[in-house]
């Protein structure tokens, strides 16, 4: 990326800009959700927007999830680029219909003649004490459903360009931005830019192992692939950004050099993405396997309160390193 | 309400459009030429028709599971639509939706809807849209007795009361969901009383009288039309038919009580009106019916010999997007 | 309602604990030693306590993401909600839920909810066990104007009317739903004009008035006890402080507005009652108050000095079974 | 199992039988549903339970899912034992918070301190020309949630012995019956038994190759091994009844005997619950693997109603046996 005026912003920044540039460059794009428009988002994305563009296009709603979801496929299908709010992926369930049913349905079962360019944004992860209830990763679910697209972007730069693709895609995206990120700093040019859906990248080259990771757990695998450098070991982390159309590409070259594979999510690890992209590449490239696919995600517990039981919870580096170490040769041969 | 003649025939049109392409499609349905299930919209024409002569074709209109009248009222062309039932690639939606998600969006219409429930919250989007253009449109919103206790039905009315937006709620109130009696479902006896929760005008309405419901949804659509926001329109109706199909009923209600509805009969009493006041003769009305009929009968041909849907279709339209990114991601 | 002076000591004692426990907590969680978000009941005391002084210790309530005063209204325990605040293995819920998931199974009450809409539907199961078991027990539902707009709360107001279960509907309107003011997420000024949807009765009341609430509630349980159904009862009430925590406000509302309601004080104007009413002088409820703020301090003590939670518990009480096997299916 | 009265029943019998014995047995189970009493259940499920019990134990409901799994919970943590219909698991979206965040989680947020002894029933899987709403598979999404067990039954034995354990279990068991299989028949014993949840089934051994499958794909398992077998493959079919929690040391014996797994599922494949298990068998197996891991799954589409193109959706024994071969020395050497 070779941009002019490339300058520091955070994580809630670059939403904020992608959401104002996209409000601004197109007429029919709004934002709509709870207190997304007064009160500027409960983690202050929509910063400024109710100011800049009235309550037209950043529009507070009741509490009222389904109502939500609802309002963007209807006002999708008739015209128009809604980017909703469901404030904690947590709720999804409350609108989980409308999301499962209508949105990423609508235009298959009408042979094609809908287009529904609907961002749902909502934020996911744990680490901040808020409990079971407000703390989920649940983009296992949404993966499984045809008819959307799932990004969760790990950076300032990918938030800003994945938003602004997003929205200018005719097809429903869930945007999921993890809660922990909104602070991280990074570079992201002023002016608008796209990144392409659907594309990983790679956040670190590495020869011995591939990390593949998403959203917060990437900052993660980095730590760990620093850790793991101390001990001579290489490892290439990929971000897939997208988990929804999934990349399959860039992760399986990577294991054809590495040969090994560790993936680590957040989310429980029971039935969660992780077992999607284990089970690509037990199907697409075992041959190329030296060790076992480990997976490390969260136990099969919901997140517990307490700090201690919250840490405890959370995937983090040192399991990643773990995991690594259990795909190398010394381990592999016990 | 003075009406004119073509109005009256148009209301009439709309009727046995509906009436014929039901009985007929629900016959193909139990010889198994109609594959799936049919939920058929039989005794309750009066209020697709008398709702949806006050619609534009831009209007927007969100069904249910019981659509086919709702699309036909709002001008739906009988070949696509049975060659949609079919299952055959002529149809609206392909051959992919089928009886439950038959839509057309050319004329608004959003889609039967499998979910009871589902089409509500969709409503308030269209009537936004219809609101951001200002260019006066209107959004029909029905949904039956049963769906009136789904939380969406609730959400949606408060959205709508709360943004002013211009949708027109029809609950179609046939005294059942599925086979359950909706005094078994819910303690009101009127629907419309529960637009007093949203501040906005609810009214009850015959809905085997075509024109009661037509002048009840004229003056809430012309109410949406300036602005003045959503209302709430119960018509009480009853579908001759079973839950599904075309037999005739079974234990969960009397064969008496479908006699006395069907005595009310919304077809045909509206002809005998209109014969009565010189606008339509009883054979005039005769050779209406038989001209539809013979309109079904070639329609149904069509559907019969078009052909299947290409297996390969079969991963198109999942995305907005050449094909070949629908495969699940990869 | 002749209320012996007991019952109106009763109320007061309520009161004060709420207010007392939740400025402590707030402080605490702005000093960053209780982790996470509390959700403060200061201002709406009037309501928990009016409403529970009617129920008894095997009723079952219903409560929201602001419950603690649900709790401590219902015969909650200081120490062990305070435990469960700071997050420590002797709290109500072992450190796993925290303020948004506190309860006490053996109170009835079956938990804060940190899903707006949530409870509802939980307390038409408690009725529903309630009625069957035919002790004349009842079910309290608390909630919020802002979920008011949930579908869940239509669902369960439905379904209680239906089947004449005895559930007291409470909606707490502090005129918020987080920043957004009633005006702006409905039309009707009055929550509980939607009781007539489900031909329930519902009536507002001033919330920052206890023996209002307490009178109206009163009449709600005994019908409920009885089999008359249950009810929807408005309590007008305001929180003092913001959405979370005990920052005073913020720019979605005055200074002004909270000065109001501020003046009108639920305690304050209570205990001025009492002293004038010759129950209880300002002097004695002073010292009452400075008995439960110092069983407050206690109950901190106790909860700062106690253990935390063994990182092995991390994966029991997911499943009533040994923990073995609830470690993902394997 | 040795049991005196064997004889046939269908699949909607046996679970009618363990409906009846289990409400008749203990007086604090009850039905409750959409047409689950007069009209005795959209699929005749509970057929001559309301005039056998009453409308106290079977109970008629509002369409209103939410509230329906809402009251469960509430009377479950009351001390009731509630078993609930959803009519099909495409209307889990509806309710969808109540399971996830509410019935699933409740025991966990409580420290404990609650029982929720409830099952939901439910029925699952397409092939009867009802399209994209009335088709779905979606055990993923409900075996990824902490809290819940999820139990696919595939024959009427196994139905009625699971139905009995998942009500006398005190935990919330997810119950999908296949709409497809209620007319088949199989042995079925008219007293009461149970089977224990969370253990698979070897439905046919085999030594070649192992066939894991659940639910109505198991019939399509046991065909395609009855064509192997005429190509001289063995292939071990393997119906894991319950997937949550998962026999996972049944699927790993058998993988380490014949070092050849194809994991078959009706639901769509990406992010499906066979991502799971290839990725618990690449992880835990990986050494005794002389092939890649191969899942059989549906395409990345809703359900098409049209019948031709639905048949294409399914996915069926030949995909089955083509999966198998590609295991196959002669396949995985090209
Ligand atoms: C969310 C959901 N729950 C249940 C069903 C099953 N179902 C289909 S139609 C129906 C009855 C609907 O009753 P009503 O709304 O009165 O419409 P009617 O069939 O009488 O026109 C039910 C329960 C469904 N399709 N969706
Ligand atoms: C389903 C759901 N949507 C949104 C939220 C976020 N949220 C938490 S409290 C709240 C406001 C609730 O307002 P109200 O019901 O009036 O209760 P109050 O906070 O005023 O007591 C919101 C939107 C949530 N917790 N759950
Ligand atoms: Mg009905
Ligand atoms: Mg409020």
């Amino acid at each position: 990326m070779t941009t002019a005026a490339v300058r520091q912003a955070n994580y809630r920044e670059a939403i904020n800009e992608a959401l104002r540039g996209e409000i601004e460059r197109d007429p029919d794009v709004f934002l709509a959700g709870e207190d997304v428009a007064g009160h500027e988002g409960s983690f202050g994305a929509s910063a400024g927007l109710l100011a800049a563009f009235g309550p037209e296009r950043v529009v507070d709603t009741p509490i009222s999830e389904s109502g939500i979801i609802g309002m963007a496929v209807g006002a999708a299908a008739t015209g128009l680029r809604p980017v909703v709010e469901v404030m904690f992926i947590d709720f999804i369930g409350v609108c989980m219909d409308q999301v499962l049913n209508q949105l990423a349905k609508m235009k298959y079962m009408f042979g094609g003649k809908a287009r529904l360019p609907v961002v749902v944004r909502t934020t996911c992860g744990a680490g901040v004490r808020v409990a079971a209830q407000h703390s989920q990763s649940l983009e296992a679910m949404l993966c499984h459903i045809p008819g959307l697209k799932v990004v969760m972007p790990a950076t300032p730069y990918d938030a800003k360009g994945l938003l602004i693709s997003a929205i200018r895609d005719d097809n429903p995206v869930v945007f999921i931005e993890h809660k922990l990120l909104y602070r991280i700093q990074g570079e992201v040019p002023e002016e608008p830019y796209t990144l392409p859906l659907g594309v990983a990248e790679v956040r670190r080259p590495g020869t011995d192992l591939t990390i593949v990771s998403w959203s917060a757990m990437v900052h993660e695998a980095l730590a760990a692939a620093d850790e793991l450098a101390q001990r001579g070991i290489h490892a290439e982390v990929i971000d897939l950004r997208t988990l929804s159309p999934l990349d399959a590409h860039t992760v399986l070259t990577s294991v054809h050099k590495t040969h090994r594979v560790v993936v680590a999510h957040e989310a429980v690890k029971f039935g969660g993405f992780g077992g999607e992209v284990a089970a690509l590449i037990a199907e697409e490239a075992i041959d190329y396997l030296d060790a076992p696919v480990v997976r490390v995600g969260a136990p099969f517990s919901p997140v517990p309160f307490s700090p201690v039981l919250e840490d405890a919870w959370l995937p983090n580096r040192r399991q990643i390193v773990e995991a690594a170490l259990r795909t190398m040769p010394a381990r592999t041969g016990a | 309400m003075a009406v004119p003649p073509e109005v009256l025939l148009d209301l009439l049109v709309r009727m046995v459009r509906i009436r014929e392409f039901e009985e007929a499609g629900g016959r193909l349905m139990e010889q198994g030429k109609i594959p799936g299930a049919l939920h058929l919209y039989v005794g309750e024409e009066a209020v697709a028709a008398g709702v949806c002569a006050s619609l534009n074709r831009d209007d927007y209109l969100t069904s249910t599971h019981r659509g086919h009248g709702h699309l036909i009222a709002k001008g739906g062309d009988f070949k696509p639509m049975y060659a949609e039932l079919f299952g055959k690639a002529a149809g609206y939606c392909r051959g992919k939706g089928g009886s439950m998600h038959i839509a057309d969006l050319d004329l608004g219409m959003l889609g039967a809807n499998g979910i009871v429930g589902g089409g509500p919250p969709i409503a308030v989007g269209a009537a936004w849209t219809a609101k951001r253009r200002g260019r006066g449109q209107v959004a029909a919103c029905f949904f039956g007795d049963g769906a009136s206790n789904q939380g969406t039905v609730h959400e949606a009315m408060n959205m709508a009361a709360l943004w002013e937006l211009p949708v027109v709620f029809v609950c179609e109130n046939n005294l059942y969901g599925e086979y359950t009696r909706q005094d078994r479902h819910q303690t009101v006896a009127d629907v419309a009383e529960r637009a007093a929760s949203y501040g906005m005008p609810g009214v009850v309405v015959d809905g085997m009288d075509v024109m009661a419901v037509h002048e009840a949804t004229h003056e809430a659509v012309a109410r949406a039309r300036s602005g003045g926001g959503p209302s709430l329109l119960e018509a009480k109706t009853y579908r001759y038919f079973n839950h599904i199909g075309i037999s005739p009923t079974s234990s969960y209600r009397s064969e008496d009580e479908v006699a006395q509805w069907r005595a009310r009969d919304p077809i045909e009493t509206f002809r005998q009106v209109l014969a009565k006041d010189g606008v339509l003769s009883l054979e005039q009305s005769d050779a209406l019916r038989a001209r539809v009929r013979s309109e079904v009968e070639e329609a149904i041909h069509y559907a019969e010999e078009s052909p299947l849907p290409d297996p390969d279709t079969l991963l198109q339209d999942v995305y907005s997007e050449p094909a070949a990114s629908a495969t699940g991601g990869a």
